[in-house]
Parts: C-alpha cells; structure tokens; sequence
C-alpha cells in the first residue's frame, strides 16, 4: 500500500457522520462515584456556513482529506480530525514502523522526526502535521540500505524483541544530526523518552556512541 | 476518543469568540488534550486550533530588559534559548527536565501551564473525582503518595507544571485575552486553589486566551537554580521541584529571595516564610537550611505523602544553594 | 540404537569425563574444550536489520483485507453481578460488524472482559464499545492481602475462603535449630505486584476460511495456542495455524490462547472477516497478569562459623483471582542448610490474576532471602560475601563469586569507609539459580536447496532472544557455513513442533534438535560429495563453505557445488530433542554484584554498575547473551526501585495501568553493566545450551536491596524501595 | 509429591508447564509447584465455568465442569 499516494481504507467507511452525538463514548458512564456523564457531542456539520468569514478553516468531524509529507513524498489520506499521525502512518499509510505502545507520549516507540525534531506521533493529530516534514524509519534506510545508526544498532545488538527499536532508532539518529561527537550522558539523556522493557540500553548506547564515530566524529569524554 | 471538528480562527478575536461557544477546547501542542481526550476526561465538540492564528511562537527580549515567551512557544525552545539560560536560568532548566525530549519538541508554553493535574484519580476514566465534578477527592483515605502537602482540600492534586515555579519565582505575568479584552496578570494570582473551585487550577475565563509569558528584567546580582526530585530519572513527574532566586552581593548577604515549589500543592506554592528567613541573612547552609524548615512548617500530610516533606526541605536548602553560587550535594 | 561416548564435561578448573548413553542418530554432545568457528563468537542477529530498520512484522502490523477491528468492553467494577448486557446499540452502530457477550454471570475483577464489537475502524470499535449497556450489581469486594484474611472480608469466590490451602515442605527439625542457633534473624519482606508490560501488547489477528483458523497471535507459544484453539473451536489442530513472526516481548505472560485471542476468533467468525484486537495499553496492565505480591516471614539461624542451621519461610502472595505466588524456592536451594521449612499460601483478592512471569517466585524469595542474609551477617560480624561462599553448595557459583567479586573489586569497595555525606554508597551481592536446561520434543528440518541455501525450520518463536540467530548459528556450525547463509524460519505451526518459550527453555530446546537436523543434512550432502571427490562418506568433512576429505583440504567441493548436485529440488534432514542426558549438572548458578548511591536526604537511589556473573552452558552468541543479562538487570532495577501496581482500597481500580504512572526503568536509570559467563561444558544436551533470560532477572532487586542496606546502615524490606520507604529506613520520614 | 501423575487433571486446565509433554505424551502438571498459574481453558481465567478456582488441587472428577482428556 505504501507508494500509491491515496489511502485505500477510507472506501470502506461511509462518509456520512456515522454517529449522532458520538460523545457517548465519553460518556461512558463513571461508575464509581456520582455519575454525571459529561454532555454528548453535537456533531457539527462539516460544511456549516462561516458568515463572516471568522473561520479559516473547519475541518471534521467527518472524514477529509489532507495531505502529508512523509518520507519526501505528498500523500493524500482521508480522516476524521481525531485520528493521529502515529495512526494515519500506520493505518492509512501502511508504514508499521513507528510502534504504538503506550498511546500517551511515555514511552517513545513512535517516535518520529518532525522537521528533523523527535517527536511522539501518537500525541498529535494529523491534521496538525500539514505543512510540517515528516520522516519516519522507513524514511531513514531499508534493510539493504540502512542508516549508519541502523547499522550500528545491529552491531551492537541494540535491540531484542525490536518494538522499541525504532524509536530509539530516530531518536538516535536526531541527536546525532544535531550533535555529531555525543558523549554517553548526552546520549542517555537524548533516548530518555524512549522505554525498552528488554533493557537494552547498554547497547543503545555503545551503538550510538559507535554510530557517531562510523561519522567521522571523536567522542568527547564520556566513560563508555 | 469522541469525534469532533477543528476549526482554525482567522484571528485571535475570533478564537475567542469560538472558544467563548459551549464545548470548545483550545488546541495548541496538543499533548496534554490529547491526553485527556483519549481517556475520555473531555469532549469537547470542537478544538480550536490556536496555531496561525497570531505569532505566539517567538520568545523576545523588551525595551525593559525582560523577556516575552509566547504561547506557543514549545519546551525544546524554551530549553535551548540562550537568553533564558544565562539570565532566567531556572526557567531554562525546568523546560529541560519537563517530560520526555520527544514531548519537549511538541508541548508549548502555554500548554505546560494550563495543563490538567496528573492525578490518577483525575486521568481515570472510571472514577468521578471532585474535579470531574464527582462529589469528593478519593486521594485523602486513598492512593496519596503524589499529592499536595500543602494548600489541599477538598481537592489535593498538586500542579503538575514544572515550568509554572520558576516562572512564578521570576515573578512572571501572563497575557490573556478573552471576551472582555486583555487582562495582564501576575502568574502567582493566575493559579488558583481547589478551595475556591475545586474543577478548576487558574482563573483563565471561558473563551480566554493564554497568549504570551512575560518575565520582568531579573534584579541585578540575581542568580536562580531549578532542582528536581523523581523517583526515576527517565521521565517521570517530580515528587518535589523547587525554583529559587538569589539576589545577593559580593559577601552572599542576601538582599531578596524567592523560593516557589512544585508539585507540592494544587498550585505552584511560594514560600514567603522562606524568603523572609532567606532575605537579610549571609548565605550558608544553615540560612538555607533555616529557610527550608520555615518553608514547609505548614505541610499538612496525607496518609502516604509525608515523606516529600524532608524531599522538600532538602531542595529548597540546596535550590537556594545553588542559586547563591555555592554548590552543594 | 544407543551408543556410549566418553566426553569431557565441567568448567575451567574441573572438568572430568562423563560416560553418556546417547542414541544413534545423535551427534555427539559438545565438551570441555571443543573448538568452534560459529559457536561462541559475537555475531550480531540474522534479524537486525529487519527490526533496526523497522520492516520486521509483528502481530500488531498484520494487514489483511476487508480486516476489521476488535474492542473489549471490560468491567469498571472490581465484583459485580452481569444482570444485563445490551448490545443492541452498538451493532446499530454503522460500521460495527459483530458484537458478542462474553457470557459469564460474574465479574471478579476490574478489567475482566464482558463483551467486544468488531467494526470497520479502531475508532468505531471504541465508539462502539462505549454504546453497550451493562447492567451491573456492584458486590463487595477485597484488594488488600491484610483485609482478605479477616473472617469478615468479602470472598473473591463465592463459599470458598479467601486463603487458600497451603504448601509446606519441611527438612530437618527447624525450630529446634532455631533454639540452638549461635545467631538467628528474624524479619518481614514484602514484594509489590509487577506487571509484565510488554511492548507488544497482547493480541492476534484471526481469520476464518471455511472451517480453518488462521491466527496472527503475540504469543511465546504458537503450538499452545494453536491446540488450546482446537479444542475451544472443535477442530482437528491441523485446522488452526498460528503464526508469530516477531513478538514485541512476553516475559511469561504470552502462553496459551488468552481471552483476546478467544474472542479475536469468535469475532472474526461472527463477522465473517479477518478480525485484529490488540489491548490497549491499559488492559495490558489489568488483565493480562502479573507477577504476585509477597509477604514473607523469614527466619534464619547460623552457628558460631557462619554457616546455617535453619532457614525458614512463611509465605503469602497475591496477583489477584489466581495462584502461583509461591516463593519459596531460593529458601529451598540457594544455601546449603539441613533444616529448612517453607510454608506458602495463595490469597485471592479482586484483581488481575497472576501470570509467570520471568523466573516466577524467585525475584521475591531471593530478595528478602538476601537480605535477610546480610541483616545475618551483619549479627555474626562476617563479610557479607564471606558468608555467603560458607552457605555455597555449588562449585560453579564458588568460582563466580570468585571472578565476579575479583571483577567487581569487591574487597576494595568493602574497605571504602561509608562516608556520612549526604550521597552514600554501598555494595551488595546476590546470589542466583534456575534450571534451564529445556526439553524434549522439538523437532527440526534442515534443507539444503539446489542453490546452496540453506534453511533451518523449526515451529518456536522469537521473543526476543535472538533465537534465529543461535540456531542459524548452530547449523552453520555443523554444516562448515557462515551463520548468514542460514535462514531460520520460526514462527508458524505449518513447521515442525516446538515448545512455547518460557522457563528459559527456548535455546535449550530448540539447538540440540536443529544440530541434529543439520548434522545429519550434512551427512546426506557427504553422500553426494563422496563420488564427487573420490572418497568415503565417512571421510569427510565440512569447513569454510567447503566440503573436503578430512587431512586432505585440497580434495574439496564447494557446498554450493554439492548443492548443485541435489537431484530433487532441495535436500531435507530431520532432527529432534532427545531426553535430556545426565550429564554434568542440571541447575544454573548465577550471581550479581551492585553498587548503588543513596541520596539520605531524597531516599532516591540509583543503580552505579553491576557485575553479573552467570552460567549458561555453552554461550553460542555472547553479543545477544550480554543483551540478555542487560535485560534481566533492567527489569530487576524496575523492580527494585520502581515498579508497583497500586490498587484502590475502596474503590477496587488499579489507579496506574499507564506507562507514565506505572514506572520503568529507563536510559538515565540504567548502570554500567559488566556481563560475564562462567562457560559450562555441561552435556545434558548435545549442544550444552542453557537458557539465560531468567536466570539474570532472579538476583539484581535483591543485590540492590542488600547494597541500599550497606549505604544506609539500615534495611529496606519492601519493595520497591521508593523515596518514601528509604527514608522511613533513615528514620527521616 | 504423591499425588503427581497419578492424579487426573481436567483435560481445560492449564498452566505453563501443561503446555509441555511428560515422555509419556501427558500434560505435564506439577500439582506441588506453588508458582503455577493455572488457567481453565473454557474462561481462559484461574475460574471453572462453574464459578469456582481453577487449579490442579480442585479440577478433578467431582466438578460439574471436569472434561476427560480425550
């Protein structure tokens, strides 16, 4: 799926709102304490009027369509509002890289460069992402091809069961975009968003620290 | 997830006007919404985007010698602006140690400020909390290890802002504008006690707008230090951070001193009992270590939380240390 | 049928031959001091790239098409009576697909499932869920350990006590011991509930084609799954595959078809579509186990030497609405004591049940062990480590506290004076075993195509241990070939049995039947190389990508040209895991020495460096054994210092099933680690394999323990040792 | 320890080491372990469909819920 620009899912759904008041997931009642369900939703209409012309633009609820750079390509997808970029990679894009673990930002296994920054792509909406460069680690090598900092990942067997591993990957590889010749206290403290239940940080680290030295910088100090 | 709209505004008067409609939530990094929104906390029937509206993004120095932060602003930034690091150096270092690097790169000034307590009672999807509008704080005769110590009840999260103490200690002011026009207020008056309203953690009105953080020029001789108490060291929320000032000469005789502590109360807490202790006295370690005592003599535990009283005693006698120049444990 | 062989089995400074009866179509196991060109040197995985480059895929990434997907709805109520359950509001829901109950009349948990919806999207399954209406009665209902035990306390089963009978072993006379004892200790440790938290959350993507099953499933055990879906489903096993690429991680809770799985079928076959359901993160935190809480009365009593004379253990542990909290078994096997008495009991409370998890019992029973050790120690004046090599019973834990201590430069830091600063430091060591030595009846293929490729395809799976490197390794070893020319193919039924992987048992299990698969694959290319060359079979051997006559390296075929000569289109030999032998030793020794700093007036600690010091038999690939050994120290820092599920005592919810308020170790938590193996030439094998992944989770909470306790003169016998308990230790809170 | 193989399991229960063969072809049950975690297969939960534990004390011939293994 990846490749042909226009996501394939989205002919499945209606295009109708599909929900009236779709607030009633939130307001799965709180069963402990007084439950006091908070308001159902009003579905606005997706093409209400805009007299005055106080709105730029209203998007949702329903589907629309919006492009994204990913990887140096535009693509077209088309979703609801709510859905996140970790979502529309994975679900509508079909690059299954970036990992969802912990869906709140704690853990960094969707990790993402935007405009060559980490960031967690489970913590903001794709719609916010327009305009924005997005390289995912696919965008960064392939297994035939991989980026000095994949590679220094498989040398030092920076990785175990590998979900974690491209997050930590991209984050690795930002820091070294910005900071050629870490040491081991900047490196640690570069992947600290980033959680492996394996535990393979000791070899996150020797692999970043061998990664920036495969670059061409010297390490300045550090005790690894 | 509840499904809703994002609209942009042309202009920040009409983000006001949108955000002063029933069910609107102002969109901004987005971290801490979405946060909410996925734990079905809110549901707002429509976000408004608060990005392109006006600047917001830049973080300048004014004619007075201060410096404005706009909302929009995002952690990274804060962190790396050389301006703030050499003369607002707490408020550089409270951004730095905020969150994860990846959250830095997404989460803004404003958002840091306004964002709701971390409280598990509160982020629960199950519990209606007194905050949620439920009718009583499950935290006393409950799960307390995180919560206030000082300033609680009925409600006793703790601000979850580490950026907010040493903002409050540089005596810093945030813009607002709302459906009356533009307000400046202090940003120690901006936050609010759960004694007043326990649903809420500032005074920011329906449809207002956080638009700017603006930082007086520090005193002269002032030096400030941010310090930090986790249980973890790769992300995780303070048990207790404290941001203190040092305005002192030569001879460290202290002249004026702020100390303001994080996550220790429903708001950023400022201890006047410790500046007074602290101003007038020769920095040592016993002045800071007379100002710490003073500073959580009104600490009023819970059942699980008594221990971030000595935590907070030590970084406040060390906070304070630092910012005088004298290095300590 | 059987033959005897004479090999040389042990470690550095005792080795001795061992007669072992082995049977003919086995090769003969690995000794002390064979010579290897694969076996043995760091060989970065076969996999890497896949995963570093993020194209490896697991269940989580299956795509099918017209998939639909799966939600759990799930009791906010720790007990409650399902009265009603009304799904006719989320199957009116457009886009929703099947919707079923999960039918059972009681719900004794907060998290356990009650219903679930398939539909078009992630989004609407949630929307969907959040539409269907129970109708609960609340019952009363019990979290806490303590408040299980009173005779007024709600039953987690309804007629049945709380408390379940007891399992005692007793050898020797303690009590009397006890009496007799030069110096006794007596104290109380306690252990927090752990939870798994695997990355991959639990899940699996089913699809229905007539009346097959195929099943994507995030399991450690895809034959388990594969017969438990036979039975719930009707079918004969060849019916159902099961299918496990890559595992983002298990630890112990991914055996067996679970509820997800269950229900991923039952959904798929109602909605007559491909159905994927992976937990949210939170489900992964409530449902999917844990490993126990522990409260354990330990006693110990020495004479004036130094060495027990009693050692006993009154147990109780909780994960939830199941068993298996035992911890008794270090008390049973780490020392050497004539009177040893344990007593364990499971409580039930309303939670989560309990699931293995890494070495189940041992983490808790070697901490307050341990530490109770050193409070002993500390009685008899003895240095700590002195004390433990008098109470050793096991040569090859003698030698690693030798190279460990010697490594960890343990008698220096003991005469470092404990300053009184406010950052203290202190050492502690700990000691480790389990018993990984595997079992019979994997079986294994190995091919050899017509192009000189070479595969090994055996029906385990990876979670994340390097198992296609080890046994790609294993065959290019007997086969004379670079570890790259193999490819291990894992990870589906439609391959030849295995057993799931959990109790260490993965590499133990799985090498000896693929050497054997390959050796004798090599056997069957000698015949077609013996013409090729002008010799015996028997006269040759395989080298370097060569196949050569033995003595004589210029008579030699290229393997691909003996490749070529395959008259069909591939070559295939077959290979199985025999009962183990005696061999040398069954049990595993390990030990781990730890080096914190106590900040006194935070009661933070931090993890300085640790020497872990392990046996595992014979090493095949020291690069991703060091991984091993860094994963187990990681999650024993976790659970030293930070990890806890914490459960609401009046409300019943576990108020931290995120991974911000359920605390792991990460990046600027981690120590330097310094990895090494005590190799085992042990023979119960024929490749001597031992597993690794327990045996270093097993010591790291409890060397912590006991290094905290050197750092502030005082025990912390709780874990985890948060801010709050260190300095309740300090008596400054 | 007595009790060991001799003792008939439900052919639902499992645990663990269920998931392994004795080199007799059994489940292999270690009835005296205090670390198994057992499940019933019908509820995939250490629950018989009848309400009660779940584990190889219990599962035997008198439960309305016992299967026998083939």
């Amino acid at each position: 799926m990846p490749g042909n620009g226009d996501d394939q899912r989205v002919h499945r759904l209606s295009r109708r709102a599909f929900i009236k008041g779709a607030g009633a997931a939130a307001a799965a009642a709180r069963l402990i304490g007084a439950a006091v369900p908070l308001p159902a939703v009003e579905v606005a209409d997706n093409s209400s009027p805009n007299p005055d012309g106080a709105i730029a633009e209203r998007l949702g609820p329903g589907a629309v369509t919006i492009e994204l750079k990913v990887n140096g390509a535009a693509r077209k997808i088309t979703v609801e509002p709510r859905v996140t970029v970790l979502e529309v990679l994975r679900d509508h894009l079909g690059l299954y890289g970036t990992k969802l673990v912990c869906d709140r930002g704690a853990c960094g296994a969707c990790t993402i460069h935007l405009d060559g920054h980490p960031v967690v792509a489970c913590m903001m909406l794709a719609v916010d992402a327009r305009g924005h460069e997005i390289v995912t680690i696919e965008g960064l090598g392939t297994p035939d091809r991989m980026h000095p900092v994949q590679a220094a990942f498989v040398q030092a067997d920076a990785l175990q069961c590998g979900f974690c591993t491209p997050g930590m990957v991209m984050s690795i590889a930002a820091l070294l975009e910005d900071n050629p010749s870490p040491n081991i206290d900047e490196i640690k403290r570069a992947v600290a968003g980033n959680i492996c239940r394996c535990g393979t940080y000791p070899h996150v680290f020797n692999a970043a620290l061998a990664a920036a030295k495969s670059r061409g910088a010297k390490p300045k100090g550090g005790n690894a | 997830m509840n499904r809703f709209e994002v609209v942009t505004p042309r202009d920040l008067p009409n983000a006001v006007k949108l955000l002063s409609g029933r069910n609107h939530a102002a969109l901004a990094g987005g971290v801490d919404l979405l946060d909410l929104l996925k734990q079905n906390i809110v549901a707002p029937q429509s976000l408004v985007n608060l990005k392109g509206v006006g600047a917001m993004d830049a973080i300048e120095t004014d004619e007075s010698g201060g410096v404005r932060i706009g909302a929009l602003v995002k952690l990274s930034e804060v962190a790396a602006n050389p301006t703030l690091r050499e003369r607002y150096g707490a408020v550089a270092e409270a951004a730095a140690q905020a969150a994860t690097p990846q959250v830095r790169n997404l989460a803004t000034v404003g958002g840091n400020l306004l964002q709701r307590p971390r409280c598990w009672y509160f982020r629960h999807p199950d519990v209606n909390c007194l905050k949620k509008g439920g009718d009583r704080c499950y935290a006393p005769g409950g799960l307390n290890r995180y919560h206030a110590i000082l300033g609680g009840g009925p409600s006793f999260i703790v601000h979850p802002s580490n950026l907010a103490p040493a903002l409050v200690a540089f005596a810093a002011s945030v813009k607002l504008i709302g459906p009356g026009g533009e307000r400046t207020l202090e940003l120690e008056r901006f936050f609010t006690l759960p004694r007043i309203d326990p649903t809420r953690e500032n005074v920011l009105d329906t449809g207002e707008v956080l638009i700017e953080v603006m930082i007086p020029a520090p005193a002269p001789g002032a030096a400030s230090a941010y310090l930090e108490a986790r249980e973890k060291q790769s992300f995780d929320w303070p048990l207790v951070s404290v941001a203190a000032i040092v305005v002192s000469d030569d001879t460290h005789l202290i002249r004026d001193a702020r100390v303001v502590m994080g996550a220790v109360a429903p708001i950023p807490w400022r201890s006047h009992e410790a500046e007074t202790a602290l101003r007038g006295a020769r920095l040592d370690s016993s002045a800071a270590a007379r100002a710490a005592e003073v500073a959580l003599k009104p600490a009023a535990p819970l059942s699980d939380n008594g221990y971030k009283v000595p935590i907070a005693k030590a970084l406040v006698r060390r906070a304070v240390l630092r910012a005088g120049g004298i290095e300590t444990a | 049928m059987a033959r005897t062989v004479t090999v040389r089995l042990g470690f550095t400074g005792d080795t001795s031959d061992v007669k072992l009866v082995i049977p003919d179509e086995e090769p003969t196991p690995w000794q002390w001091g064979d010579k290897f060109s694969v076996v043995g040197r760091a060989t970065p995985r076969v996999d890497g790239p896949l995963k570093a480059t993020g194209s490896a895929r697991y269940t989580y990434d299956i795509d099918l098409p017209a998939m639909l997907y799966g939600a759990i709805l799930r009791s906010p109520y720790p007990h409650a009576r399902v009265r009603a359950v009304d799904l006719s509001r989320a199957r009116a829901l457009p886009g929703v697909r099947a919707a079923i109950e999960r039918g059972e009349p009681i719900v004794r948990f907060a998290g356990q499932e009650v219903a679930a919806v398939a539909a078009v999207s992630p989004a609407i399954a949630n929307d969907a869920v959040a539409l269907i209406k129970v109708d609960y009665e609340p019952l009363p209902f019990v979290t806490s350990m303590e408040e299980a035990q009173k005779p007024s306390a709600p039953r987690v089963f309804s007629d049945r006590s709380n408390v379940a009978a007891p399992s005692v072993t007793e050898t020797g006379n303690v009590a009397s011991a006890l009496a007799q004892a030069a110096a006794t200790h007596e104290a109380i440790y306690t252990t927090a509930v752990q939870t798994h938290v695997s990355l991959e959350t639990h899940g699996a993507v089913a699809r229905w084609e007539g009346d097959e099953l195929t099943v994507w499933c995030s399991t450690q055990g895809i034959f388990t799954v594969r017969d438990d879906l036979a039975v719930l489903f009707n079918l004969p096993p060849d019916k159902v595959r099961v299918i496990t690429a890559y595992l983002g991680g298990g630890f112990g809770s991914k055996f067996g078809a679970g509820p997800e799985v269950v229900i991923a079928a039952q959904l798929a076959r109602a909605a007559g579509a491909p159905v994927k359901l992976m937990l949210p993160r939170s489900a992964e935190h409530l449902a999917t186990g844990n490993r126990p809480s522990s409260l354990q009365h330990v006693k110990l009593g020495a004479d004036r030497d130094g060495k027990l004379v009693a050692i006993e253990l009154v147990e109780q542990g909780s994960g939830g609405i199941g068993g298996g909290a035992g911890s008794a078994g270090p008390f049973r096997t780490l020392y050497r004591c004539a009177n040893v008495r344990t007593e364990e009991r499971d409580i039930y409370v309303n939670a989560g049940p309990s699931s293995p998890m890494r070495a189940p019992g041992w983490p808790q029973g070697c901490f307050a062990l341990e530490l109770a050790m050193d409070e002993l120690a500390r009685k008899l004046k003895l240095d700590r480590l002195e004390f433990r090599r008098r109470n050793n019973g096991n040569p090859v834990r003698a030698r690693e506290f030798d190279v460990g201590a010697k490594a960890f430069n343990w008698e220096e830091k003991s005469r470092a004076p404990r300053t009184a600063g406010t950052r203290r430091r202190g050492i502690g060591v700990a000691a480790a075993a389990w018993h990984a030595i595997g079992s019979a009846g994997p079986q294994a293929q190995a091919i050899a195509f017509r192009d000189g490729r070479v595969a090994i395809r055996i029906g385990t799976q990876d979670i994340g241990t390097g198992t296609r490197n080890i046994l790609a390794m294993v065959a290019a070893e007997e086969l004379g070939l670079s570890p790259s020319r193999v490819a291990a193919e894992i990870g589906d039924t439609r391959y030849l049995f295995s057993v799931p992987s959990g109790g260490s048992s993965t590499a133990p299990s799985n090498t000896p039947a693929v050497r054997q698969a390959a050796a004798h694959l090599r056997e069957k290319l000698f015949l077609i190389a013996a013409p090729m060359l002008g010799a015996e079979p028997g006269d040759l051997e395989a080298r370097d990508g060569m196949i050569r006559v033995r003595f004589e390296p210029a008579r030699a075929a290229s393997f691909v040209d003996v490749c070529r000569r395959i008259p069909a289109d591939s070559l295939a030999a077959q290979g199985e895991h025999v009962p183990n032998y005696a061999g040398f030793r069954h049990d595993q020794a390990g030990c781990q020495f730890v080096e914190v700093e106590v900040d006194v007036e935070t009661g933070i600690v931090a993890v300085l460096n640790v020497t872990a010091v392990h046996d595992a038999g014979r090493i095949v690939d020291p690069l991703t054994a060091r991984s091993q050994v860094n994963g187990g120290v990681l999650m024993g820092i976790g659970y030293a210092l930070f990890e806890e599920r914490r459960l609401d005592p009046a409300i019943g919810v576990m108020v931290n099933p995120t991974m911000d308020d359920y605390k792991l170790a990460g990046p600027l938590d981690t120590p330097e680690i310094n990895a090494l193996f005590i190799e085992v030439a042990n023979g119960v094998t024929n490749t001597g394999v031992l597993g690794l992944g327990e045996v270093v989770h097993v010591a790291t909470a409890a060397a912590i323990a006991c290094a905290v306790y050197d750092a502030i003169g005082a025990p912390v016998r709780s874990l985890p040792m948060t801010p709050d308990k260190v300095l309740a230790a300090i008596g400054r809170a | 320890m007595a009790q060991g193989i001799e003792h008939v399991f439900c052919a639902m229960l499992r645990t663990k080491t269920a998931y392994w063969r004795t080199p007799e072809g059994r489940r292999w049950f270690e009835p005296e372990s205090s670390t198994a975690c057992y499940t019933c297969l019908l509820t995939q939960r250490p629950i018989g469909p009848d309400g009660l534990p779940a584990n190889a004390q219990t599962c035997g011939p008198d439960r309305g819920c016992f299967k026998t293994d083939d």
